[in-house]
């Protein structure tokens, strides 16, 4: 159809497009899944990071933590407003994530078991994302873009803090070069995970590319991390728990071994170590937070009702 | 008299410290986004006032313990924050309380200090009052937009406000150290700040529509010597555990 | 192989310790004091197995640690407890229900473990079979009379076994460890456990008209090679406080 | 009255009165008020003990304190038992407790700060309770008599525990010497307290006298002591908070300061530092417990029901 044609030739343009042109709601619809489980990924990511907050080693880590995890909560603003734009609202959004209706990243669903996993989500976690999310810097929806522009610019920062711990440990004590290690062994494959399946089991790229809502198919990007991450584990002097992993001359890559899409499965379907207690969490969040919200529009509402009396 | 000034720096670095602890005990679960925020927001001002009159505080002791020694290192019986400070977060409507009474002692006190005999800790105090301002501005908004807001948050909130009453009275009441810190004008007489406060407490509470707990009820204390509720010894231990586990590492 | 039979003798004595720390949280609290009373006892009797394992694990480490350097100065990871029972208490329903799978289990494996070819684990086998033989007499009626109690009861009872069964997996499966004990003959073949305490369990389901939860489950593991939930880090850091505070003190 | 008499003569010829023997109204409520005033005190003072159960030092210290506040929930077995045989339910006397209606001791309502509280609580409150309790082991009401020989048995044992973790910290390092001197100074005023107000105030002595329910008075088993621990105090080379305090040779007692009724008062009031939570704690661990209680006894009753069922 004409309208159709009109909003493809925008897009392939480079033309962004805005709230309130025209837009299929498929595009809308596609928009609205994959912006609202980031913002929720913002949201529940708190939760692993803040179960290390109260237990930070120094002030100074205890004040960059709280103040990254305050950062996480701003994206998840940015997004859930960028949601809004097409025309959903964030309560809408919040309840479909409590339903469990809508995802969040199944990264969050593990456990932080150290004070190094602060370091390991910051520098694996915090740095996938960003090379998830730079291209769509550049995507074809305008409030979504410039969202992302932001996120990813305070997301660089996170990782950098997060390699700083992983620095520190590995020039610590033995202890603490174990806890470094340990920390990678747990967070790697998930981290390589978090690019979601690989492109031949992957559906629904085809629509989004041509859309520029997914401008680099799975592969390419866990490709690019593995490249990007391996020499700095090596700077860190740690070791990347995958025998099968190698340099290759060939393709100046390195090749990495078979990821255990069984466990990625499993987490994505809520069997993960920590799903229920996230969505839990955040539940209760929001149940515990009714009153207050409640009281604040019953405020408002009065202070509407009372300058309207003054008018009158 | 070194010794006193540096109690009394332990004080106002200890307020900051517990309370930053208990509000980033909240991370990631407020009622709202914004309020995540906001908390975060406060709990990262302390930090940074905690710092700040640690480091000094250790400076004066001269032992070469720094900011983290002092936060991590010591146990509950030497630590000197008001009981209020360090009671549990409870509903959002405890924590609200809990950092509208401390939020308005702690702007009126940042206040006086401004102006200590101690270029030090004049100068802290002007960087944090700016701070502290806002916070107190946010709290006491709070309480307003609650108080006097649906019939549940109104109940609440004046539960709440009760609840913690007790714990106020200690912000005004001196004892020795307080005294030497105002006789060299290194800090206000604590007792004057007493009338302000009730006066600017009691005009939130007027405007939220709540009723003001008796004044002359009776008050707890004890937190400012080290005598404090059996709640301070589990937020320690938790706060304190790597330090503790792995001495002398580097993070 | 000295080194797993340290590792096994760990397992038993962190199983031991965590569920006594567990316990002793309700001190005071239970539903009525002939619980109070019962669950002490259970703890009891679990910090006195814990005690002998420990110790039998620092001779065959012959490093010089004791029962205490065993519980108090270890971090998590060090922990090879079954993730079970580090679970939070939550209501009594799910203290009971973590105590009955347990139990269930912890009485089939000293039954085994009295036949050991170790002589020493057959004996500390035989006396706490005893004592663990009353406790999975204890949680099993009692998950009968609540599961054909109330309505109430029967729900909570439904919900907590419902809510726990993904942690009793670890149980049954054996890792390196645990084969190298049954290669010797000083522990059973753990698989081998599964069956008959699926019956009990069952048994006590359907006399307490209760469902079973699927077999087929997906199961959590870890806690057995020092990979725990995110529960264990505050049970330690509450529980090893003093010692981590005071190195070295004599109490 | 010719019943008054005689119940009176048995007392006075030292025969014990029994759950089934006339008595008079008042003696009953007398002893329901001081038996379920003993029994709440036993079950309120576990809260403070069990505040360090979790945090003891060592496992052995564990085990103990958690035998001690077990024997302290049967003692609360007990002695609610006794007061059953009074024609009162063990539920109607919670009620009372949970009302705020009926007391306990007041000691509970001082918090436990450090794990030297666990010593000087052992020593100085357990002591302070025998002093009281030793001679009720042969008061007038035979359930009651009864009960207190086993709890006194009990108590002493605790006692010696609690002394034996006072030495053990006065004969470690300076901090857990110091630790142990803060504790002393903080139980040392309340323990004395627990005697009650002095002789001068004291109401309804005379009657309880006469019926053998209260065998001493409240300033003679103070004194007792004071003589009693001043001498262990001085073995641990703690110094008792009383700069009044010396031996008096004319008297061959202690003479000791003047007690501050007035916190006693407001502590008896409510104004303690942990009345408020000690009171909720107990009442929380009653309601969240109902369930628990219902579930027992709708079981029983099925039970019964099925049984009737069968042999009809």
């Amino acid at each position: 159809d004409e309208q159709e044609r009109v909003f493809q030739q925008r897009i392939d343009e480079g033309i962004k497009i805005e709230a309130k042109d025209w837009m299929p709601e498929a595009y809308r619809k596609t928009l609205i899944r994959q912006i609202s489980q980031h913002a929720h990924s913002e949201i529940v990511g708190q939760l692993p990071e803040g179960n290390w907050v109260t237990r930070a080693p120094t002030l100074k880590r205890k004040s960059i933590l709280l103040a990254k995890i305050q950062d996480e909560a701003g994206h998840g603003l940015y997004l859930y407003s960028a949601a809004e734009t097409l025309g959903v609202s964030r309560d809408q959004l919040l309840a479909d994530l409590h339903s469990g209706k809508a995802k969040y990243s199944s990264i969050f669903n593990y456990p932080t078991l150290t004070w190094a996993d602060m370091g390991a989500i910051g520098w694996l976690v915090d740095g996938s994302a960003i090379i998830n999310q730079i291209p769509l810097c550049r995507c074809s929806y305008g409030p979504y873009a410039r969202a992302m522009i932001r996120v990813c610019k305070e997301e660089s920062f996170h990782a950098r803090q997060g390699y700083d711990i992983m620095l520190s440990l590995c020039r610590g004590t033995p202890e603490q070069k174990q806890m470094a290690q340990d920390a990678l062994n747990r967070w790697w494959w998930p981290s390589l995970m978090m690019f979601g399946p690989s492109d031949a089991l992957s559906v629904n790229s085809a629509q989004s590319s041509a859309w520029r809502i997914k401008l680099f198919s799975n592969d390419e990007l866990r490709q690019k991390m593995v490249d990007q991450t391996v020499p700095q584990a090596e700077y860190l002097g740690l070791t990347v728990p995958d025998p099968d992993l190698k340099w290759n001359e060939q393709t100046q890559h390195y090749d990495f071994g078979e990821i255990d899409w069984e466990e990625f499965n499993n987490v994505l379907k809520g069997n993960g170590p920590c799903n229920r207690e996230r969505l839990r969490a955040r539940v209760k969040a929001y149940e515990d937070g009714a009153w207050f919200r409640d009281g604040l529009v019953a405020h408002a509402e009065k202070q509407e009702r009372r300058k309207a009396q003054a008018a009158a | 008299m070194p010794d006193q000034k540096f109690s009394y720096l332990l004080r106002l670095a200890d307020n900051a410290t517990v309370l930053s602890q208990r509000l980033s005990e909240w991370c990631g679960k407020g009622p709202a986004l914004e309020e995540d925020m906001a908390l975060s927001n406060v709990a990262l001002d302390l930090l940074g006032q905690a710092r700040f009159w640690y480091s000094y505080a250790g400076e004066i002791e001269g032992a070469g313990r720094d900011e983290d020694a002092m936060a991590f290192l010591r146990d509950a019986h030497d630590f000197r924050n008001l009981l209020l400070v360090e009671q549990p977060n409870g509903t959002y409507a405890d924590t609200l309380a809990r950092q509208f009474y401390f939020d308005v002692w702690h702007f009126l006190l940042l206040q006086k200090l401004t102006a200590s005999t101690d270029p030090r800790i004049a100068a802290v105090a002007e960087k944090s009052l700016k701070e502290v301002s806002y916070h107190a501005r946010r709290s006491g908004d709070l309480v307003v937009r609650l108080g006097d807001g649906s019939e549940q948050s109104h109940a609440m909130m004046q539960a709440a406000l009760d609840e913690l009453w007790m714990y106020t009275g200690e912000m005004f009441q001196p004892d020795a150290t307080d005294e030497a810190m105002a006789a060299q004008g290194i800090a206000p007489d604590l007792a004057s700040l007493r009338a302000p406060w009730l006066k600017h407490v009691g005009e939130v509470f007027s405007e939220a529509t709540l009723v003001l707990p008796p004044e002359n009820a009776w008050m707890q204390k004890g937190g400012k010597q080290g005598v404090h509720t059996e709640h301070l010894g589990y937020l320690l231990a938790e706060m304190q555990f790597l330090q503790r586990a792995y001495p002398g590492a580097t993070w």
